[in-house]
């Protein structure tokens, strides 16, 4: 299946792990854009780690105050509108985690 | 274009999740799809009449009102959540739709696409 | 004529929110989707615990005589009841100790003919990959 | 006997908190202490009118009704958290106070002990 | 100071190893109880390793399916008339974590 | 007479749910809790950003121009602008490598004269210790 997951928490979600899909992505909405912002202790975020296409949701970059030039490249940025074309285009199934 | 079924079971102000789903839901508008939002649990809070437009609070009352004219944008209210919340028909904004959960079943069931929302 | 199949997918605690509540009276609501659906069209739900979310099944939960709200035990029975497929991740209830002892396994006082199976998370993942839309509480 | 000031920031259906500070209230008062519980965020939702007595969903009206009768117990909204909720005067039980947040600074000021329940 | 705690979570808020007091409390509710009455891959919880007094509402045990048999020896089971005693009696500050 | 000093400590992340704003907005009304209060008699406030809490302090959020709701970098300027103590714990800003010069640390612009203090955690564990009250979001 074609699966795409929301993380919008500064954790790792315990299910990210479990997860398989042919095609996964990872899209980081709300307080999971962090994951693609910071470092912590000079770590990336583990959720990184995993084999998945990631996303970053722009708005929710800007309005924590986290400058889009800073992310992580494996992370390419969408706003609003790139995540419609995502939903309707790249994936099939999605979860809210 | 193809249909997308939002559920947002997250409240008006306890949590973002009612601005992402309203701004994905015009988002998703402007590239021409269709949208049914399902709010259910805090969720309801959305439709309440009388919100106040202030700025450290999310007013959401505005966009959607913008969204129903479009017609290619619906959201409807879970019966049950609303009722025991003490948000009855006279209390939710007009053009909202109120239903029993099998109202949300059935649009996913024609839906291209459905994220549903569930955390708080 | 078409069955759309959704997965109920419960990872969440009971009680601190009504998420995994919510999960089960929407997945029971399938009882009465066909009024909104053309004829021969239905939904097969199928609910699977997974992660802390099974503890969500274990028994003797006494939420109505304490905080006067119904147990996830006392949805999780009318889910059964009602025939809806009841998943519970093994390796999870393995993880805390636990056994089908422990757990909702059958609803027969009620009447409820079917039982909870216990299975591997894979065969969950092989639920959602045959599901046509994903729910996750 | 002592005073304890509650805030209570969580909301009505979407956590168990309000349940906990409703039960820590009616315990603290059958003990003889006075209580004072502020209402702030979604936990303005306790006070709404017309709330329905539904076995899936918390219903607390109830007992906060005969905890305003003993006399011990005040509980007050958040004037600006109601107001944004679309949760004005009319729409709140009778017996809730409605203030703004310096109340609850207050409360404080004179409370033997805090319990503050900051998160959703 | 003598501060008391309370965990409504089942996972550890990341503050709780930094906190120091004379006398500390951890009451464990809602969620929280679950660090009481579970193990883990056979290991109790993390939370109950700190230096602390430990407390848990037998309400929240019972509401969940708990067994207050069960429970770590650590932990003293109360009920919302004790945790009242608790906050007037033992501790002067609190903190819901 | 008398002050009762209440310490808000932070330890949310901003945004997702409306906690770490309702510290902000609780902690600034205490400019006039005097008038429920006798003669001489005050609270004195301390806000102390940690943990996850300190992400609340980064310049440049563009909320209100997004999701049309105040910033928490708003409302810290109206804090120091009020003159209430602003605390920001140096070892979590150190964790995220962070430093003063990406966070919020004065409120120059709108004619405030303190600044944010950043400390070690130990220094908010004094506060802690000195307070009356502990209001933690």
């Amino acid at each position: 299946m074609k699966l795409a997951v929301f993380v919008n928490e500064y954790n790792e979600p315990a299910i990210l792990e479990r997860l398989k899909a042919d095609r996964f992505g990872i899209v980081l909405v709300q307080n999971g854009v962090y994951h693609a912002a910071l470092k912590n202790n000079g770590e990336a975020s583990p959720v990184l780690s995993r084999d998945a296409e990631f996303y970053a949701l722009s708005e929710d970059l800007q309005s924590r105050g986290l400058s889009e030039g800073n992310i992580d490249p494996k992370v390419k940025v969408i706003d609003y509108e790139g995540l419609v074309d995502l939903i309707f285009n790249d994936y099939e199934k999605f979860m809210w985690l | 274009m193809g249909k997308l079924t939002i559920g947002c079971f997250s409240s008006l102000v306890g949590s973002m999740s009612l601005d992402f789903a309203v701004k994905l839901s015009e988002a998703a508008v402007k590239k021409g799809h269709e949208v049914d939002l399902w709010l259910s649990g805090n969720g309801v809070m959305l439709g309440k009449t009388g919100q106040s437009k202030f700025r450290d609070y999310s007013y959401l009352a505005g966009p959607v009102e913008e969204l129903l004219k479009t017609g290619k944008f619906k959201v409807t209210n879970c019966e049950a959540c609303a009722k025991a919340r003490g948000i009855d028909k006279s209390d939710t904004m007009e053009g909202f739709g109120i239903h029993s959960m099998d109202w949300y079943l059935a649009s996913a069931f024609s839906a291209d696409r459905v994220i549903h929302i569930g955390g708080e | 004529m078409a069955i759309k199949k959704m997965a109920f997918i419960v990872d969440k605690l009971p009680y601190k929110s009504e998420t995994s509540r919510l999960a089960l009276t929407h997945a029971i609501s399938s009882q009465t989707v066909e009024i909104y659906l053309d004829d021969g069209d239905n939904v097969e739900p199928v609910l699977a615990f997974v992660g802390d979310g099974v503890l969500n099944c274990l028994k003797d939960q006494k939420a109505l005589d304490i905080y006067g709200v119904t147990s996830l035990e006392m949805h999780i029975k009318n889910a059964l009841l009602l025939d809806l497929r009841v998943l519970v991740c093994k390796e999870d209830l393995e993880r805390f100790g636990l056994s089908e002892d422990n757990i909702v396994m059958d609803a027969e006082e009620i009447g409820g003919e079917i039982t909870t199976e216990v299975v591997p998370f894979e065969k969950i993942q092989e639920e959602m990959a045959s599901s046509d839309h994903l729910l996750y509480f």
